[in-house]
């Protein structure tokens, strides 16, 4: 639970020995663990706590679209919902979804909809239900992440996974994955997502103020974090198989 | 909306009332059971407190915020707790996105009347300068996976968030909110723990705690909530009628379940330090 | 109109002479008044008025459903639509309907609905409007009451009448019939309904505090002031008709 | 939303059509005859103010709220008076529910406009204390029943319940709203009385005060609201047209007509005592 | 731009030269500029300024209706959409369509539809969208003008133009077409319509408070004022096909 | 809502792809050109400030207006800019009437953030008082013809909208705002200008300005915003993806282009005294 009351931005964003406030390096991701299968109501379900955000994702389809018009005769389509949990952040959200919320699942959907196979599931929709229970700065990556590992758990063909990071800048420095309150109180912010497939970016905001040579530099940072972020989602669908496979071969003790 | 009813063929439908007729339910329960109760608390960092309680495979994750706002006038020295659920479309095929439906209405509406009239939250507690400033709770239930039975799941989810809580003291000086630096939790927050207890009826047949399925065939609910000592609130749902007699032995079974339950999950331990 | 101008709950809700505030014994209901035909555009329609509560309740169907999406093919479908006025009530209620209204529209739904054969009109609805013009407590159960003699006078087939009374605590005793001033500054609240053909409750809520000794007493206390009600709904009922029977035989003279 | 103009068949249409073109009305009306109005007064005790009206079938009750609240910065010295009008469901068929259609709006703002330039209300009076604290009057019609001609039923009803008010003289003490004991009542807060006649207008035809199926059939129609001796407010409504030779003559009646309507409706007689 | 800070009325609204405020005379019209064709995307169009009032109108159609339950199976429907732009106005007015809207756009609806020939059309929609761009009194007169205007640009078979204007009465004068200073600050305000083909008033509207003779006198100086407004509108209509005309020849060359 | 997507047909689409793929497009212009910039200031009397902007036919009217409020409290000195857009139904029988679509979000979005993290707005400025009073600046887009990228229309309109501007000059006297009979002007307001610059792509084919055939067929866009010498803001849409080499070559590109265009353009020109 929140141990300051007041949500102040710190004068500098490193700290004496040259770390992060949160004894990070430049370009060292904060701790990641994934899980998938963890909704048992899903097609598809993934958990990811990413740093202290803690992010729910859950795939239903391909089902029946509503409203009926929304759907397309040629081929299925792809709808994400990003939300955020009235209690995920310092001030309490209110319940409707907003308009970030709105923006964010149009920005993931755009980002995920490349790796699917959408013409083979025609009429028909996948519909990703993002729910940020906990945030803690970068949820549009870690929930891009997380909603690609959801989809991937739901056995939906897939040309690659999708994984997902922000790079950006604080204090003046170029640092990789960047928290809560360096994302407030920071200098540039720069989320992407690649489409591992043709290791394109199929997600990529900017917000700041960076020269050409630090975007140059920031885009190769990003790339550098989003290797080691498939790794882990990897591993995290291995995980399930593998625990799947233990209850087949125990059974057949 | 859905017809939730229709999610169930009639086969299955008489299956499983046929079993409950003898007494006996899918899951191998008696029909005064309830399913695993797991309680997880203070899990979400920006809450003031939090809790995630799985009932079988029901799931609802609870989470308290805080404001500073004025009294109500004809309350003057008393704070506020509002008390909000969420169906996520996450937690089902059969939730749909969009605003608050019948089926979450009633959810906070069940758990917010145990809680009201229970004498629960100390809301004189809640006062930080009468008339000026008082706390306004936030207890917003998210419920991430449905089986059934949310109301139960859900007055406990509230309860151990609201004990696990942890909210700033505030005070007033010159017209301006200070905070002290110390904090108020669970134990001045918290009196009485008001235990709802939700039983299906199909036919003759009453039974606790119904499962999805069950909650799909069966023809009415009905919540019961109690302290050590009190029936608080009583909440009929659904067609099913019930006769005098059978309400008077819910409310028994109520009384005793309650003291049993109550002793079992031990909710106080947790309780946060300030 | 109202003579307070302050909604300020009195001390002591008996009287020194042991009466309740308005004179009424401990089981004693207000005065109630029934009528059904008030709405000639309806297909059945009741007015009621119970001590200074105002209520009328008119019931179209079988017709149509809006949406569509709502009918259901095999089965009739009941709404229930319960308001109130926004002059009915102490402060000027908000004109749009708000929460409390269509929760307590949903219970009266629940509670109509053993009675009628809905399964023999597949595919439309019966629509019950209840306007609360004037409040002074117990609107839910007096709207239940209403909304059966609607639907009776509309020719619905009915397994039997509804009727409906709330019991309650108020410092410290049982009493039948909470006025709003007793339901607003009393202990406990106990609305209930009973669907006559089989003696049953169909609607049963409580809030407040009651030992299990009192409940079970507050229960038998309901029982009776049921029955007194029920006589007046089949009062109201017959003298409509035989209005109409005198009407036919005054045309043959 | 339904067609209302729909409901009436062809048939029907015609012969409605046929029978006023010589100025025979299905209900056996001349051409510039009102149905039978019914006027109860004070009949919600909840209310500050209250009046039933039927218009032969048509029926409507309006209610009467205030508020206190802060002026208009432009009008620091006077209160508001808003109304509003509900087509209640239950009153027709050919009602919905739903947020106020167009045809609510429509009788609300008929009847407001009447009012507004009439200078009926007395919004001075309605003025606590300048720049502080004023009067918010609300003027809530519900209909019913409607058998045609809400706004001429609406205006009379909105006027009656008006004059019956009764409201708490309050006065400003040391920034406080503190209440006199005393009451302001019909004759503090009206002055001029408009009515409101509505016309008809079928081929060539115009007629006063249209029942149901005359409004289903109709072209348009024409409301005119009238004092004593002004004429303050014009609507014309639907797709009919008019040429200015029959507005003219039609000004003429409703002056005419007003003069009529107001001695034998004699309104004053539903004020209340303080 | 707006020179003045408060919106605060004049205490007369005649110049001691007996003239009104801007100058004119007590008929005299402000100036009034009118184009056709100037949205390319829609199937008519039309350009308005009057006085100080900048108004767009579009029309799309025959099209289809959506939401289709709308259609009439024997008939097409008119539909107008009258907008006021946020900075139309001296206070910021709110994005959302508002009560004043709507119901001007019905009364623009129903002044225009005399003229049009909607049997033909079954099942399909004319969609008029007025948007008020600036504004300074009068704009339901100017924008009925200029959808009657882009409605013929569209070529839509028409009986006739339509033609608005308002009158009025300030500081105890009648005058014709009132400005925005003068229709607030004013005693009267008479806004009406006329079908051409059969010279009947399609709209009337009167606020404010005149005997007989004035309210006769002032339909009267409406009739003068609309017949200057149609010769407006019969040029600007004209203009275009001359322009086609030239450009038609100009490519003969 | 429609699919836009579906109103090219598919001949067409293949149409306009391969001859972009050869570099040549429906238009005429090369890969890197921009369609005419037409741009009028100060056009709309009731406005603060106002430019009408016209890139080939797509046409776009921004007004400004202000309110004057109190500060957000972290940022007790500075006013608020708040950017809006409406696609007019008017504009295109693409465009639907409603709340603001996702279209419609995401133009006021991006012209924000271009502005936001420009230093452009300068909100100190904006401050009439400390902690008490600052001008909230809406700077509303209006789009009047749609016919193919509204971001880099949107963006300049807004820009010359905000220079063409003059707003009353208020100072806070004994806690009431008075006005000083000065005014600010765009000189004030603004300082750095961000240009966008939006790119279509198809296939491997990347290309400036994107029409509205150009915008229907396209797999993605992105815009990118840049004052003279930096990025300040990127977002890509749709679900075209780019390789990083490609990114890399458009943001030197738009740095190019932004200088070029920024000369051209000359905003400041469109400056009124005060």
């Amino acid at each position: 639970m929140p141990l300051i009351i007041n949500d102040i931005y710190p004068e500098k964003l490193f700290r004496e020995d040259g770390k992060r406030l949160d004894g990070r390096e430049k370009n060292e991701l904060r701790p990641i663990k994934m899980e998938v299968g963890v909704i048992s109501n899903a097609d598809g379900s993934a958990y990811l706590e990413w740093g202290n955000n803690k992010i729910y994702a859950a795939v239903y389809g391909p089902r029946e679209v509503h409203p009926h018009h929304l759907a397309k005769p040629d081929r299925g389509i792809l709808r994400v919902f990003y939300r955020m949990a009235t209690f995920s952040v310092f001030e309490r959200k209110r319940p409707a979804p907003g308009r970030r919320e709105k923006e964010i699942s149009m920005i993931i959907t755009d980002c995920l909809e490349p790796v699917l196979f959408l013409e083979l599931y025609p009429g028909t929709a996948f519909e990703v239900f993002i729910e940020v229970m906990d945030a803690d700065g970068g949820t549009r990556c870690a929930s891009t992440t997380v909603a690609a590992l959801a989809l991937a758990d739901a056995g939906v063909p897939m040309r690659s996974l999708v994984s997902s990071v922000a790079v950006g800048k604080i204090d003046g420095q170029l640092v990789t994955d960047l928290s809560g309150i360096e994302d407030k109180a920071g200098d540039a912010d720069l989320p992407c997502a690649i489409t591992w497939f043709n290791e394109e970016l199929s997600l990529l905001q900017f917000d700041g103020d960076m020269s050409i040579e630090e975007l140059n530099e920031s885009l190769l940072n990003a790339r550098n974090a989003l290797d080691q972020i498939h790794q882990l989602q990897l591993t995290a669908l291995k995980s399930k198989y593998t625990s799947i496979l233990e209850e087949v071969e125990g059974g057949e003790d | 909306m859905m017809n939730i009813k229709r999610v169930i063929s009639t086969i299955e439908k008489n299956y499983i009332a046929e079993n409950l007729k003898k007494g006996e339910r899918i899951d191998g329960r008696g029909l005064w059971d309830y399913r695993k109760i797991d309680i997880s608390h203070d899990i979400i960092k920006s809450a003031e407190g939090s809790a995630e309680v799985k009932l079988g495979e029901t799931d609802i994750i609870t989470g308290i915020k805080y404001e500073v706002g004025e009294p109500f006038p004809d309350l003057p020295d008393e704070g506020v707790c509002t008390i909000m659920a969420e169906l996520l479309p996450l937690a089902s095929p059969l939730f749909e996105r969009g605003p608050p439906d019948e089926q979450s209405i009633e959810l906070a509406r069940v758990v917010d009347r145990g809680i009201r009239h229970a004498d629960c939250i100390q809301t004189k507690k809640l006062c930080i300068k009468e008339n000026e400033a008082v706390y306004i709770i936030f207890v917003d239930m998210f419920v991430m996976n449905y089986a059934g039975n949310l109301i139960d799941a859900g007055g406990i989810s509230a309860l151990t968030a609201l004990i696990s809580s942890r909210i700033p003291e505030g005070v007033m000086k010159d017209g301006n909110l200070e905070w002290t630096g110390n904090y108020l939790n669970g134990k001045d927050l918290v009196k009485e723990l008001p235990l709802i207890m939700t039983f299906g009826k199909i036919g003759d047949i009453i039974f606790l705690d119904p499962n999805l399925p069950e909650e799909l065939v069966c023809e009415g609910r009905i919540s019961i909530s109690v302290t050590k000592d009190k029936i608080v609130s009583i909440q009929k749902s659904g067609v099913a009628t019930f006769s005098i007699e059978e309400i008077q032995g819910l409310i028994k079974r109520s009384m005793e379940l309650g003291r049993e339950i109550r002793n079992k999950l031990d909710l106080w331990q947790y309780k946060v330090d300030k």
